[in-house]
């Protein structure tokens, strides 16, 4: 029995881990073993890189009316492919609009995300695993669609993970609190991770919630939480690679905090000059993802001025090369239109096809 | 054969899905050992074990969206939704991502889940507990929505809900849970899900409804034979897609129609039938369409609610007036 | 008088408002610096100030239950859904509370309060943004659905929706925002509530429509006036409550009517309307009624959005069949 | 600048309060200001018996059949009484169904309360604080309800408390994290109770969530926490009493949880041994509120055996007199079913209201 008065019921900690500065030097503390790999290192910053270039061109496209609102993914390149980086093949990934970097990672092919930002379906009928969910614009409701991914593999006995996305907004909506307490309430294998770019369109962080950290909010489930650095590659790839261990052992879920920066405007349908300032922006670049990243490959001899040109001019050709081929999909036939909608289209449903297709005339 | 009323036949259909296919599990809340609050899940989790039958934490957004992310990924949910009240949490989920994975993907990825909803008023419930919010759904693109009013039915279209490969809302006149025994037979035989059911032929009128109501219409049915005017009942069981052809053959054959349910008449689904009359049957129709619905108001807490159901007097009051208006 | 568009004139009405009144107040994401997506609320934090004009926390749920909470307490909140698709986490609170409080409380607790949708397709937007859905709410009792066309009745109706005792769901057809410019004088004169506007007027056929088709079923009287038909072309503008009278008068003299709307038909408002027919007009009707209407799939991504909303060349189509029909 | 490596992002810990043992018994640790007015606590015990025998009642009448469902408060007397003894009575309370002692408190009129639970909207029109919201069946949307509240409070600027209950299901409900995130977000005067009871319906506080305690999931908004032996009035009063002039103080809302026990079914539509052991519902009546209370203020001679017995008496009688009040309400007139729908019935219903005053034809 407890002795009467007061006494403690629960405490918690929540970490929070950075290992290579924004000038690319390593601190003092060894880095976790997964981190040490400077070769897997050096590949997912080519891949940063490609995401950028990538990412670049198709704002460049959406500019001169060749593709839809499109959501930049600038500044966001390490807390997107560090997070992917750690996840099986056969792992389950659930991304929110602009984790470019982690579906290229997980092998959806530039041409495809154009395709969906281009306003075509078969953009989502992608290449990579075919377990993973297509782009998701209701902010957080991926986040249960992980969970309930994480409780499939569960009860299948399955050794994998669902990994889901959002933004520090998205950590307010409800479907993000719903996936942590049923991740809890399960003890599902399941990755949480808010990528706290500190905007929400319009909306700073602090306007979204009182909490001190957004990684906190994984104790109202239970869960091992952690905030890291989201511009330190390292950092997030080691939380990520604990935190999918983790959850493949059975031991439960983690909420992922990755502290970072949008450092475009929300998307090309927005201003960000109207609500923010530019100082901020700027000091944002001094903290920038690839830089730092570079800086340390090239201190490592791994990297130099030389690749880093070559490298990019290989980016932008293959990202050119995948434009075209994007540009190249005919729309899809009008009667694609009903195809989908049922595995068997009712009989009120062919009636209407039938119409669309004698002529649209009704 | 087993003589089982419907709230029995639907715990029959689930238990023989979910022996015949071990990806068919069973979510919601106090499904598990309580055997859910009506009863309908009794004993599965003794044969399924917890793993199959799951009680989850008390959150309708959570249930949708685990049923989804579940069924997304190969397994074959059926969610239960405790009552009609406590379903517009999971509206979210349903319509824009259940009703919508298979077109959004191309086919890539689909979502075959069964919306458990026992549905209607008329049992002395308390408040949120007696809603008829069928409308919610039947505009929406990618659902199936469906209500069974007897044993048989019932069996046969759960059985077919849970084999479809898209989502399918079924509805369930808890009214009428208890009713009557019918026997059926554990035989797996699914029913279509896009057919309407005439349980009565006439030649004078077509009463078209649908859940609890088919009572109702049943008895008006039968007090309107002792005036000697034949009336035709139609189950519509199937809301959408909507079997019209049922409807527009005994429309054609009687030349008068009412349609009858429990919810607010304004927006609701007995506005459909009449608008697909209006568009095919008109030169069939010998007296305006009525409609003899719920008010246009929340049903009352249940000291009233019995004067909200439309009741056999309304039928029978609205049958006889289109019946004159055609004489 | 200013020439406003139709988005403009509703940034008018609501700081007209909040001038008169000092307890309506603003609420949603992206309201306050930024002035909304779509702009509806810019300037209104730099004249009323941040506890007037609130950013909230990126939840629906919340949005919905504050100005539920707000309402009751006495503060008249205009709360914002960015988007039409996102609206359905909104529901819960709004059908089972907002839509209630009067009924359930005789009056004692009441709920008035405006939820503003920027609603439709034809923007070229992302998936979830062009949803058509007004069907969610035209069957739950309480509510008032309203939906403007033209700056001067956005105006005048979003004035009427803020002083409404009642809750009012009240969609922008996003489409027509800025379509084109009105003299509209800020004069605080608010519009019915319950009321259809003829917009044209025809002895040979009635079109009945709302929010952004409009446009196009005007296009098509007028196409069709050059063939020598006359059009009468009503805006419902308000859905629930209908004004039923003003339709059946204009059926009554054309004997024709073809219901023209953006959302899937199957379970759509639409139906409402040609159910109405069905019971009240059928003697005036000389042909069957049709709905021009989105197909019954989701409106696809942006590629073929135009494929699935009608067109004037559909509007046109259906109402030569309609007249052939009755010749 | 952090250094690089782990370090700590923030850190809490949950309090537990408890001050009057289950054997009626002080502990040594002083008690709070506030629980010091041993009248005061005499006034909440004779509450929070005339409570359990209002309760008994209902539970009768229900099984008479002259009551529809009713959700019995056996065994949370104290967690009810406790919080709302705290509130001023132009504060806002929003509760479930459960919190008869607190609704009575406020001013309710018991045959009000049985008037809901007999089916009649009237009984929502009651007596007391008339900003108080009604009782409120759908899970723990009422917290958002009050969280509204205390924002049109804090608009105001007026010196009042919003104050919301939620059983331990209820806080797995989304809305329930909508509210505390709106109340750290805006640091809203709200203050929201979990009264934990280890049950909803038949699903255990263990399959709700991974948490250790309730109270911890007010961190993920980033309110006050505190956890209470919730069958200790002292305790939840105290707690109570803390957390709402804090509110009231502007600093913020808090999460009490009481942790307390269900002694009874669900509701009398219920039956509690299909699902939970008899031995844990006997072994909950040795810490259930009343006793140690009346314990304590008999060792303090402010009570004893004899006023107990008049004082059920007086209790018996007066709910009686309730009863017979609520037996005697005549059913509505048929048009009040049409005249709270709309401020001014539209032409339609007007229509509707006719048709059945002629006679329910249609
Ligand atoms: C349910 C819902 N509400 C509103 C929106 C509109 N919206 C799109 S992105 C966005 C902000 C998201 O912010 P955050 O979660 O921080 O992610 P970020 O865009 O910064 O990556 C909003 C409000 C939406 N997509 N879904
Ligand atoms: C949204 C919603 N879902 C389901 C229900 C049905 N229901 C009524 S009470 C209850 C359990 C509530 O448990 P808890 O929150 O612990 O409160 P308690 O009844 O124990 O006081 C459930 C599931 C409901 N009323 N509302
Ligand atoms: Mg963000
Ligand atoms: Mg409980």
């Amino acid at each position: 029995m407890r002795t009467l008065g007061m006494s403690v019921a629960a405490s918690f900690s929540i970490e929070y881990l950075s290992y290579l500065g924004a000038d690319g030097k390593p601190g003092d503390e060894p880095w976790p073993e997964v981190a040490k790999d400077a070769k897997r290192l050096l590949e997912l910053y080519k891949l940063m890189l490609f995401t950028r270039s990538f990412d670049s061109k198709a704002v460049a496209l959406q500019r001169t009316g060749k593709l839809g609102t499109y959501a930049s993914c600038l500044g966001h390149e390490a807390a997107h492919v560090g997070i992917a980086a750690a996840m099986h093949v056969d792992d389950v990934m659930a991304v929110s609009y602009r984790e470019i970097g982690a579906m290229l990672l997980r092998g959806v092919l530039p041409r495809e995300i154009l395709l969906y930002w281009g306003g075509d379906e078969r953009g989502s009928k992608f290449s990579g695993p075919q377990q993973d969910f297509p782009i998701c614009v209701p902010i957080a409701t991926q986040c249960l669609h992980a969970a309930g991914t994480a409780l499939a593999f569960k009860l299948r006995k399955e050794p994998r993970v669902a990994v889901a996305f959002c933004g520090d907004g998205g950590s307010s909506k409800t479907d993000f609190y719903a996936a942590l307490n049923a991740a809890g309430a399960f003890q599902l294998p399941l990755v949480l991770v808010v990528v706290n770019n500190q905007w929400a369109i319009s909306v700073p962080r602090s306007a979204q919630t009182g909490a001190q950290t957004l990684a906190q909010k994984g104790l109202a489930g239970g869960l091992d939480c952690v905030q890291v650095d989201g511009n330190d590659l390292v950092a997030v790839f080691s939380a990520a690679d604990h935190a999918v261990r983790r959850a493949r052992n059975g031991h439960g879920g983690t909420v992922i905090e990755a502290v970072t920066y949008r450092l475009s405007d929300h998307t090309t349908a927005d201003d960000a000059r109207r609500y923010r300032d530019e100082a901020e922006v700027k000091a944002a670049w001094e903290r920038e993802p690839l830089l730092r990243l570079r800086h340390y490959l090239q201190a490592g001899g791994l990297w130099d001025e030389g690749k880093e040109n070559a490298y990019k001019d290989a980016c932008a050709k293959r990202v050119d090369e995948e434009v075209n081929a994007y540009l190249d999909v005919a729309p899809p036939p009008l009667s694609d239109m009903f195809e989908y909608t049922y595995a068997e289209p009712p009989l009120d449903l062919l009636a209407q096809r039938a119409e669309v297709l004698a002529g649209g005339k009704r | 054969m087993p003589a089982v009323c419907l709230i029995e036949a639907l715990t029959m259909a689930m238990a023989h899905e979910m022996t015949r296919d071990e990806n068919v599990l069973v979510l919601g809340e106090d499904v598990g050992v309580n055997g859910g609050v009506f009863r309908a899940t009794v004993g599965l989790r003794q044969r399924f074990g917890d793993e199959r039958v799951i009680d989850t934490p008390l959150d309708e957004t959570t249930i949708a969206g685990l049923t989804v992310g579940l069924s997304v990924q190969g397994m074959r949910p059926i969610a239960e939704a405790q009552f009609d009240g406590f379903v517009y949490p999971m509206l979210d989920q349903i319509i824009c991502h259940a009703a919508r994975f298979r077109t959004r993907t191309r086919g890539r990825l689909t979502c075959p889940m069964v919306l458990r909803i026992p549905w209607g008023g008329g049992i002395r419930a308390p408040e949120h507990h007696s809603e008829a919010n069928e409308a919610m759904f039947t505009n929406v693109p990618g659902l199936r929505v469906v209500m069974p009013s007897s044993p048989h039915r019932a069996y046969g279209l759960l059985l077919a809900a849970i084999r479809d490969p898209d989502p399918v809302i079924f509805f369930e006149p808890k009214r009428i849970y208890r009713q009557y025994k019918e026997e059926v037979a554990d035989d797996g035989e699914a029913l279509p899900l896009d057919v309407c059911y005439v349980l009565r032929d006439g030649g004078d009128l077509t009463l078209v409804t649908w859940g609890a109501q088919v009572k109702e219409c049943l008895e008006a049915a039968e007090k309107l034979a002792d005036e000697g005017v034949g009336v035709e009942v139609i189950d519509v069981a199937t809301l959408r897609p909507l079997d019209f052809d049922t409807i527009r053959d005994s429309v054609k054959k009687t030349g008068r129609c009412v349609i009858v349910h429990e919810a607010p008449r304004s927006g609701g689904f007995g506005a459909e039938i009449a608008a697909r009359l209006a568009e095919e049957s008109m030169y069939d129709l010998l007296a305006p369409v009525e409609r003899v619905t719920g008010w246009d108001t929340h049903i009352p807490l249940f000291r009233m609610e019995m004067q909200y159901l439309p009741s056999v007097d309304r039928i029978v009051a609205a049958a006889k007036r289109t019946l004159a208006r055609s004489s």
